[in-house]
């Protein structure tokens, strides 16, 4: 009994214990890689965002959108 | 007449056991909370599914050969396996019993013995040996997930990571906790045990059931369960902590907009956790190396067509399998059991923990750094639950502040709490697998 | 020189054999029936394409490794094969007959020895394991069947599910006929065979496989070739039996339209289906367990992806390997057989007899009932061919009354004959399984 | 002979009775379900249905038709 | 502290070897070269990821269980496998040794204690074992690839078979080379091994790993690493040997338009290539036939659907498995080797040669036929590297004569050079496999 | 070492006699089967061609098309 409950603490610890350094590691890492990258290899300046090929699922996203658009002019050419 | 009489007697209900009538009910409440409910639908209507056709009786569908030339019993069947167990006698359950504890060149003969018999694997058994006990179904369904996830919210801050790093203390409490009421006499959880519940606190499913699959494949089904009804649940179990944990005004903290992440910085992001899981904690590889890998595709801009296939058809595939076959787990003698209730009981202190250690960092941080750069309310969303944590965060925002929307910044913490977790299985593999 | 010798005494010229060659020329016909005459084509294709796979001299793509192995006959490994069969001396054709009846841990054994001198399976009998021998493709494709149906129809008017049952008299009146053959000694069919003869009257290709995979794995080929075949060729088959059996009157009658069915009683059907069969016949649930899963994917809502999923990427995929595996089957010595032209006589009388008791079955109801409540032509769609029959019932109905639109009356009959031919098949795996 | 003849006989007579009584109690039981629906859980007056997400293929479908009506639009304005 | 202790000397840190952290750099050089250079991305980042997850200190993931067994060298597990294994004595490296040289049913035997002691395949183990090792992974992606084939403009112009065939030259020339390599003592090929070097001059990925998986598998990452990346360098490899061996005036020939090819035409090519791989050279049917079904089913115009998933779905889940598969197999001892590099250079060797012969039979056609129909520019399009050689030789062609658009003229020797090392490979599997 | 040199010598004039003599055949055997379909099964007049059901990455691309002209079509509209 004593036993199990020791290994549960131990795992407890180590594993709390190892989550945290594992992670504050990857907060390090990332962070100088990313001021790295700010300094010698920053983004060209902001172009147009060229759509990707995408997944049917986002396809009608982009749809809907454009659809929306013709069907308020055709709208209102008709109300005209 | 006979034949009739024979129908009659291989029926289902003539053979139905009140265990297997009861799993059929929870099977069909667990479709129920999927359909009615929208209880996480994609994974709770397959493993609902796969509960019943689990339970139909003399179908034998979650039964390999063996257990089915059991089941059915004829006499120089059982003598045959019995010679191969080593078991005196003809008796099917210590025939079972052998069989379960059988090592795996004993378990092949047995196997065949029982083809030779004209006994074969059920379907759902053949589907949970492929997709689960071989790990490779959590693992691609992990792929698609990493695939899925968008890291530029936590590049942009990435001290949310350790919001996701506290959030695991739900998981190691839990373990606490299943120790102690086997400390106690209440349960009979080993250590492997205690890990698997645990995970269940990690709120991300294929890691629950990876986990589980290896150092508790008997509390599988149960843990699963669990898993994904707690992460469906996670809009009413998580609010009350969070209100309590936090202050009217601390609620109101507005977060600054989040800077603009670069492409190359998303692509190096799945290649550094690689390493530093490479180099800290290989056990972690299977199931971070995978995410990562999934990360990579979606990201690299270069393999689209991969990627869509890992978000879409694959990850739909393998979902339908892994539901089924977690579902072939569900059975009475497993599931109708108090551990079970254990489980459950275990499974919702992991959330109730994890979002409060959650809640609590994010406190913690900003009195260290003496400001008031975080909300303390997307702390909680650093148990993963995808996104429904960082929604439940965002609308709790709302409430206090209208103006207030922090969906985005709960997305760093909910995003660093699948890795959080995916660390924690590696250590718990690594001391106790 | 030698190794000219060699390559031309390894070429498909040298060898080919009469049935090789007649086997080859049977997959172009099934290959032009399916482009050019539209017969089914997307079991067809992949099917008449197996077919000539499989029959390429030499290349041993639809043998296992130990059937490799004897094939080039190398003495050591002949002696080797005979010692673990238990054969005394070299003789090929006794090897091969004591491979074909040994037992798994036999079967096993061999297996290793041919791989140890370097042989393998060929790809087909590969595909053939997984997706037939195992029982997953087709009730894979089921999932997918049931996700692309919808119950609608057959809710608005479930007495139309009795159309569905009278016309599997096909099926049993086929095997009947089988053992009638075979008791006047003109066929050798067992039990098993008529079984899975009969089952082609099920106009069903999935159904048909599953079963003769089951209960007559020889006649595989052939009985899943007759079913796709006359499936294709319902719209020449039906006609004139249902004109014979109905009067210009009859065919005249004009149906009520059909009711609004709710979402609710669609998500329930599915399961209740489930229940029943748990209940009554367990040996169906694997079929009927996985049609109700799909279709309950479909109409839950819920989970559109993996609905969409199963209708798409995975049926098809599914499809392309049945049909190669089922081409895999169709070798000389199975196929050029009087049995195969007995399963081609046997089904297209299975067919008619399942399309005439569909029509008199409709006859019955309208005189039992005393009304006109049902045109007899939706009676011939019980056989399933789905949607093929049902529309020859609109097509026939337009004939005799411009205004008369059958199609969706004929749809209730045209899946209650799905329901009712995996029913029947429960019943022969239960009983001559 | 005779054995193969009467056991084909009875998997006859007993597999189209099963047939029949299974889709018998199948008609009784979804009729006492539609009964009990309609009685207990009607549906609420037909709202517009909203499109569910649908495959790629179906979604050509939805666009054909919002299409076709642009088109129509379109057209009669350039027939102006 | 003891736990502390062992999660260290558990770590990736302390455990990595030299070979290790070169491969997991050579990993990242590949996905450098597949992101930002374009390197066939779709095979070589999977490939570089699986490559790195294989050299993972600790995890294991490429190895067996067996070899995972044998690594952490448990005492008792160890002398367990020696006793199966016949070896005497613990050393892990006899060990291994036995294990890989052990017949089919030893190795069947060690893997039992190996599960029994606990230790599992990994999953890149199982990725290989399902996916190449078995042959389906090539063969399914050749599937997909006859489904994306247009032979359109082979079949316009059906001499431009021969340039494809010419461009074989390179295959064979380099399987000289290599062997000479060998004669000299300068390598340790052997006539397997260099037959499977010699294919990477096919241009073709699937069939060179079809190809090495079965001749030589210890080559088969370096093979398939180089195969790919002169696959990618296609437009800096071709276009000096292409400027060296033409004139000014032969480059700027310009080629007469081609005719139109009609749908009957298309279908029946698959069909007649595949009756003449059956009747001339069964060995090469497995690879030839799925080409000619992917493509038939492009053709036939009435599966689309099945097209449709052979090109999308399938073919995409089938790279992500074989790429991580061949990465498995870029493991320290076998790549860094001199081998690899007499690989690599062998391998650019062979597109080159490829690259002449075909050019060099263009003008050979030309004098021939004593006129000037063929551009010889398109002859190096020949080695395959479908569409990047046609490619090449459209902007040769532009450069000498801005309104001469070679592109399609070139993709006839372009499929015909699939085809060319298709027939190759069966030729070499007949004879030296 | 002989030994290996002469296989790999018979290995690559076998080979590519074979590779040869195989697509030698082939273009025999298409050009008759291009002939004989030229003659007997020639193709009925072009009709127009019909877009035969398309993957999901190619649709967006006819989307594309017809959603240009009604862009410039509304676009014409609006500037009037
Ligand atoms: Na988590
Ligand atoms: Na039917
Ligand atoms: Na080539």
């Amino acid at each position: 009994m004593d036993n199990l409950f020791s290994e549960g603490l131990t795992l407890m610890v180590f594993g709390m214990g190892f989550v945290f350094v594992f992670l504050t590691l990857l907060v390090f890492i990332t962070s100088i890689m990313s001021r790295l990258i700010g300094r010698y290899l920053p983004e060209p300046a902001p172009k147009v965002v060229k759509a990707r090929p995408q997944a049917a699922g986002v396809q009608t996203g982009n749809n809907d959108e454009l659809i929306a658009v013709l069907t308020a002019a055709v709208h209102k050419y008709r109300s005209k | 007449m006979d034949n009739l009489i024979e129908l009659w007697q291989a029926s289902g209900i003539y053979n139905i056991s009140v265990g297997q009538l009861t799993m059929i009910v929870i099977g069909l409440v667990l479709l129920y909370l999927a359909i009615r409910k929208n209880f996480e639908p994609l994974l709770l209507v397959p493993i609902g599914f796969g509960g019943i056709l689990a339970n139909i009786p003399e179908a034998g569908m979650a039964f390999s050969a063996v257990e089915n030339a059991i089941h059915f019993a004829k006499p120089h069947v059982l003598s045959e396996l019995a010679s191969v167990l080593g078991v005196a006698g003809n008796d099917p359950h210590a025939i079972t019993e052998a069989y379960h504890s059988s090592n795996a060149s004993v378990h092949a003969a047995a196997s065949l013995v029982a083809q030779d018999a004209g006994y074969s694997n059920g379907m759902l058994y053949n589907f949970y040996s492929i997709a689960i006990a071989s790990g490779a179904a959590p693992l691609l369904i992990f792929m698609g997930v990493g695939a899925m996830t968008d890291f530029g919210p936590l590049l942009a801050n990435p001290r949310t990571l350790f919001l996701g790093a506290a959030a695991q203390f739900g998981i190691f409490a839990t373990v606490l906790g299943a120790v102690a009421l086997s400390a106690f006499g209440i349960m009979d959880f080993s250590i492997q045990d205690a890990a698997a519940i645990g995970i269940i606190g990690g709120a991300d499913g294929p890691t629950a059931i990876y986990v589980a699959s290896m150092l508790s494949p008997h509390l599988l089904g149960a843990i699963a369960v669990a898993a994904y009804s707690y992460m469906a649940l996670v809009p009413m179990i998580q609010p009350p902590i969070m209100r309590a944990l936090t202050t009217e005004a601390e609620r109101k903290i507005s977060m600054s907009q989040l800077r603009h992440v670069s492409k190359t910085e998303k692509i190096l992001f799945p290649i550094l956790l690689l390493i530093l899981v490479a180099l800290l904690l290989p056990d972690a590889a299977p199931l971070l190396g995978m995410f990562c890998f999934g990360n990579l595709m979606r990201e690299c801009g270069v393999v689209d067509r991969l990627s869509d296939t890992a978000q879409n058809a694959l990850i739909n595939i393998v979902t339908i399998f892994l539901g089924l076959s977690v579902g072939s787990k569900l059975s009475a003698d497993k599931f109708l059991d108090m551990q079970t209730l254990g489980i459950l009981v275990l499974g919702i202190v992991a959330f109730g923990i994890g979002t409060a250690a959650g809640v609590l960092m994010a406190k913690l941080m900003n009195k260290l750094q003496g400001g008031n750069a975080i909300n303390p309310l997307i702390g909680s969303a650093g148990v993963s639950a995808v996104p429904m944590a960082a929604r439940v965060s965002n609308k709790l925002g709302l409430e206090a502040n209208p103006q207030n929307f922090l969906l985005m910044h709960a997305m760093g913490p909910n995003v660093a709490g699948v890795i959080g977790s995916a660390v924690a299985a590696g250590v718990m593999i690594k001391f106790v697998g």
